[in-house]
């Protein structure tokens, strides 16, 4: 079989609308994950064992079991309780959770790095707790975090294509539907490959880049 | 004669097994100048520690300023005090800490700016007029627009310094303000605080290994040992006279270290 | 009634699929890791070059893409390989190229003084790598290893893709003949946790005994 | 050439690409793969002397470029013939046949009778195996794409039209039908047939170049039709023998609709 | 008169915009013992290091044992040394580090044998007789299974010394081999490398700060400053009668500070 240009042009548009449903469903999911993330970062701090031991044990579970199988159980069981999702916002969910319990390491990270001499000076300032967060502790936390959420980012982006699983649209999804109506699966897979490694490697270098002006700042 | 500005009655604070403070009791007049020395792991920090309420002690009671600090009167009672209370003793009193703890996201004048807007509520202006005053007691009206990064250790401590002053507490407590700095920087900060301590009345704690400077900085000298006072007295007396075979030692020590007394 | 202790046998033979490609896998990666870390170290710009066109190459495509490129188009190029080696070769080549990173900034951070002190001793380069910087590496490198061992675990969920009968394949097959979803779904998470688990304590088990030797600390 | 055969025969075994459709498969509890479609060609190969086959689940749309890889020697999986495909590969004579139906919900509230009906109605969503002819015909009677739900799987079509995430989901009428009975759920209906859609058959689909291959299986295969075996084999799985005898290759690959 | 050991010539050393060494010369006789003062950044270290050929150079040649070390003989022309000649060449040098950089993974017996095993082909029992009797030597035989991580710093020094005097070099080179030291712990390094440089005639460099010991230790002093050689000669010469204004300015600092001479 040989490589046909005539067939890549002619797939191209549906391609791309393939593409923008996958950077749609990667942008909020990484949403979700960074605000799933935040709030079992603080669960997972909570002096409270009843709090703080079953969500560690949930992220635990969550981050060693398959975001495919995940997807399907979204999809596929919880309409049994009631809880019925469009595809794409049950992709967007399980991408979100499922990153959340990594971001979730990555403020815990953060957060830990900051100084205990930081906090011990808020109070001796006579911030409050609240304050000290806002004003002291996040400030210092979260630019060191930015390079490492933006490579999960980056990882969210490249398993976007298990969507498909749950039907949706999306640019993998799309690819496989022109390879089962025309039988030709080299052009539309490789052109997949082609987009995920040119947006990959354009990544990689905008990471550098939050590399550089993040970790630089953080001299003390 | 006035009540003491700080009573301190029979705390005590452990860390797991490890009883740090066993029972000590002291008082101190508003405006003296007392000074903590002592060999390491005597206590000196822990207490200036729990003065600020970044420790909780396990007994005791200790009175600022004619209230009771971990504790408040509820429903005809003592009980623990809670963070509303906590927060509105911490007013009275001030920190400088060893390594600074500048906040390193923010330039050298919204250090000082940041508490007084927050919590009393200041307007920028009348904050930024009162920072830069105190900048200016302490020589660094020049670096207002500078980030903590871009200072000397003994500049930051200048700045730390300017920042607990911010809040006008009746109380400053310095934990070893000098012994994170080169020595040729060590001065500076020494200078700043002769003149703090000459220009206010301001009551102030100082933890110090410069015995030169405890000697001309205090009222009174404490002579800590394993968590207890072991001898207290005129700076004069402490230094030339010590009663105590263990005050004896720690000077003689000291002085072999080459520390000036 | 249906025979659920016979699907489940049938989801346990997806399970050891699923442990073959996982060991397989994680046995390759480990190579590729090796191999593209400390290539991209090398003092021989091709080497460099090749290594760093690998690691980006893999981390850059997506794995679903990899597998369909190894199952239906290599195929074409004359190589035509199993489902299982299909896996294993994408999830191997995948997962390395991660590890490669690893490998890097594990050697990278054997600080400079150990390779002067190998100079000065005048060992060699091989010895050097050999004798004294990748035994403290390694150490350094387990944890995030353990890592990824789990993430390639999770990875063969994707093979069912392309029809290989791994645990998450059966699932599927058990769903459709017994028309249940929660069962065979539930299930199959509970195993792949499990499996999860089993990693991370190996892995811990590993960091004791490496960190052993140095008792806890670094000089 | 006629080497392929030789080949099978000496390896012992074929590989053949079936779905996970019953009852054109069906895998039982100990793992073993029956079916209409497999029982045939299981029993036509033992007859050309390969011993056994070994088959392997697959999509819809990855048969074909699996056929054409090298990955199978012939599916076997309701694979319908349609003249596009009859082009793609190379058709046994017809083996398996079955009209289109859909599901959809008890008393049909949206009054589906075709795939037409589908594409008029503005808001209604149809889900089809990906690849497969029940997507192309929905596509062809003027539904737009992204009303066409791929649906990766009989369970997973059932569940969504019990969701009510499609309108309808279509499949052959012996698939439904046995869909339904597992899921017996009241709330459900069966439109079989699909009206407009032809009756389909499958045949057993060989890569172009296998002809000799494709040859040697029809020899056998109408001798099966002929002996009645061939009944035996697909009746209990509710396939009609009488329909793929009346038929031929020929008339469905050339069918122009 | 033999001729020198170490032929040092014209050599220059920049890193980037920045001349290090710039036209440096020197020669030292088989046996002799060198120490190497000055300023910080005046280039001490570097010279070592090159001699260790852990830096490379940019200019000038340098000669050890009578052989090229950066260059070779090859088809009648003199180009640079590949990885091989160095390796031969290293054979004659030894390093001891400021830092000790011992193995951490490897007990102090193994971090001396792994090189003569290595690089020399040396059976393991005949290794570890070896070691045996350096640690001896260096009073560490008792330490021989310890993991560096539980010993001190001397300690780690004092191996550090007896891992290069493994494999035998003709010319040793030591760079503040005590600086990283606390105080009580320099005199037992100092204790070994006195004994060393009295009981062989191994050519001996030394960059240190200890003005005492370098005025024990050395035959000959040089003094750097800026990279270059500003003043040489015996010790009591240096020390006593400095030459150079540079060099009084210097050892007037280094007085000050409290080092002894
Ligand atoms: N967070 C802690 N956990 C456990 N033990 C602690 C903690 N903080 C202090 N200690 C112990 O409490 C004792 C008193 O410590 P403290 O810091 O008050 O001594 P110090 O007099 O300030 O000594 P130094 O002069 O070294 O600063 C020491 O034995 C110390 O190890
Ligand atoms: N890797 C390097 N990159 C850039 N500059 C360097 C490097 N190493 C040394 N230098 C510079 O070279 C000069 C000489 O350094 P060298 O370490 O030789 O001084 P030194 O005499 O050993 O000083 P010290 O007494 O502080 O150890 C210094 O100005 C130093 O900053
Ligand atoms: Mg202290
Ligand atoms: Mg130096």
């Amino acid at each position: 079989m040989e490589w046909d240009w005539a067939f890549v042009w002619e797939i191209m548009p549906t391609l791309l609308e393939g593409l923008k449903i996958t950077i749609l469903a990667t942008i909020l999911g990484a949403i979700v994950a960074a605000f799933v993330g935040l709030v079992l970062a603080i669960a997972r701090r909570s002096p409270n064992r009843l709090i703080s031991r079953p969500v560690g044990f949930i992220a635990d579970f969550i981050r060693g079991t398959p975001l495919l199988v995940q997807l399907y159980f979204i999809f596929y069981v919880l309409p049994d309780i009631g809880i019925r999702l469009s595809p794409l916002v049950a992709g967007v969910i399980g991408l979100g959770i499922h990153y959340g319990t990594y971001t979730a390491e990555v403020y815990r990270a953060g957060i830990d790095n900051v100084p205990r001499g930081q906090w011990e000076a808020a109070r001796a300032t006579n911030l409050s707790m609240r304050q000290a967060w806002i004003h002291v502790v996040l400030p210092q936390a979260i630019p060191p975090m930015i390079p490492a959420l933006a490579n999960y980012f980056i990882a969210m982006f490249k398993e976007t294509p298990l969507l498909s699983a749950i039907t949706v649209l999306e640019l993998m999804n799309q690819a496989k539907s022109v390879a089962n109506s025309s039988y030709r699966y080299i052009e539309p897979i490789t052109m997949v490959g082609v987009f995920f490694l040119v947006i990959s490697l354009i990544s990689v270098i905008a990471l550098r880049f939050l590399e550089e002006r993040f970790t630089r700042a953080d001299e003390r | 004669m006035p009540s003491p500005i700080i009573h301190i009655d029979n705390i005590i604070k452990t860390y797991g097994p490890l009883t740090v403070l066993d029972g000590l009791s002291m008082s101190v007049m508003p405006g003296e100048k007392l000074a903590l020395i002592g060999p390491s792991g005597s206590g000196k920090t822990t207490i200036l520690r729990i003065l600020m309420t970044l420790e909780k002690i396990n007994g005791g009671h200790i009175e600022i300023d004619g209230e009771q600090l971990y504790h408040m009167q509820k429903a005809g009672g003592l009980v623990a005090a809670d963070e509303r209370h906590l927060q509105k003793m911490r007013e009275k009193i001030g920190m400088v800490f060893q390594h600074f703890n500048l906040f390193p996201h923010k330039c050298v004048r919204d250090n000082i700016t940041l508490a007084p807007m927050l919590t009393k509520g200041i307007a920028r202006a009348a904050a930024e007029a009162r920072a830069m005053e105190l900048l200016d007691m302490v020589g660094m009206a020049d670096k207002a627009k500078s980030m903590p990064a871009q200072l000397s250790g003994g500049q930051k401590q200048r700045v730390a310094i300017a920042r607990a002053l911010a809040l006008s507490p009746k109380i400053m407590l310095f934990d070893e303000v000098t012994s994170a700095l080169d020595p040729e920087l060590v001065e500076e900060v020494l200078n700043v605080m002769r003149k703090l301590a000459a220009e206010t009345d301001m009551t102030m704690l100082l933890v110090t290994h410069e015995m030169g400077f405890a000697h001309d900085f205090a009222d009174r000298i404490l002579f800590f040992d394993k968590g207890r006072i072991v001898e207290e007295g005129k700076p004069d007396d402490i230094f030339r006279n010590p009663r105590q075979e263990r005050t004896q030692t720690f000077l003689r020590k000291v002085i072999a270290a080459g520390h000036r007394v | 009634m249906i025979d659920w202790s016979g699907y489940l046998g049938l989801i346990l033979q997806g399970a050891l699929v699923t442990v073959e490609l996982t060991v397989m896998g994680s046995a390759l990666a480990l190579v590729m890791a090796f191999a593209a870390g400390l290539g991209r170290l090398s003092r021989f710009a091709v080497i460099r070059m090749l290594a760093t066109v690998y690691i980006e190459f893999f981390r850059g495509t997506s794995i679903f893409v990899q597998l369909f490129w190894a199952y239906f188009v290599l195929p074409f190029a004359g190589i035509t390989l199993t489902p299982l080696q299909a896996g294993v070769l994408a999830l191997g080549l995948n997962v390395g190229a991660y590890g490669a990173e690893v490998v890097r900034g594990a050697v990278r951070a054997i600080g400079r003084e150990q390779h002067e002190a190998c100079v000065a001793l005048n060992l060699g380069r091989y010895h050097r790598m050999r004798h004294v910087i990748l035994p403290q590496a390694l150490p350094l490198m387990l944890p995030t290893f353990g890592n990824n061992a789990i993430e390639l675990l999770k990875g063969t969920a994707v093979v069912s893709l392309i029809s290989l009968t791994d645990m998450t394949f059966q699932a599927q097959v058990v769903r459709a003949q017994t028309g249940s979803t929660l069962i065979p779904f539930a299930t199959i998470l509970v195993l792949y946790f499990a499996m999860a688990t089993a990693i991370s304590a190996g892995v811990r088990w590993l960091e004791r005994r490496a960190a052993r030797g140095l008792d806890g600390v670094r000089v | 050439d006629e080497a392929k055969l030789e080949t099978l025969k000496a390896q012992g075994f074929a590989r053949i690409a079936i779905a996970n459709e019953p009852p054109f498969t069906a895998v039982g509890a100990d793992g073993k793969v029956s079916g209409a479609a497999p029982d045939v060609a299981r029993e036509i190969f033992k007859r050309l002397g390969v011993d056994d086959v070994v088959a392997s689940i697959s999509e819809y749309g990855a048969m074909i470029p699996g056929l054409q890889a090298g990955r199978h020697d012939a599916v076997t999986a309701g694979l319908f013939m349609k003249p596009e495909r009859c082009a793609a590969v190379a058709y046994s004579e017809p083996v398996l046949c079955d009209a289109e139906a859909m599901l959809v919900k008890k008393g049909n509230p949206k009054g589906f009778k075709s795939y037409a009906d589908v594409a008029n109605d503005q808001s209604a969503t149809i889900g089809a195996p990906g690849g497969g002819t029940e997507e192309k015909l929905a596509l062809e009677a003027g539904v737009p794409r992204d009303r066409v739900i791929v649906v990766p799987d009989g369970q997973s079509g059932l569940k969504m039209l019990q969701d009510g995430r499609i309108d309808a989901y279509s499949l052959p009428v012996l698939s439904i039908n046995d869909l339904v009975k597992k899921a017996n759920d009241p709330n459900l209906e069966v439109i079989a047939p699909v009206q407009g859609a032809p009756v389909y058959c499958d045949g057993a689909a060989f890569k172009k170049g296998d002809e000799a291959l494709r040859d040697a299986f029809d020899v056998e295969l109408a001798k099966l039709k002929e002996s009645g075996e061939f009944a035996k084999i697909i009746e209990p799985y509710g396939f009609s023998a009488a329909a793929a005898m009346s038929t031929s290759r020929e008339k469905l690959c050339a069918a122009s609709n």
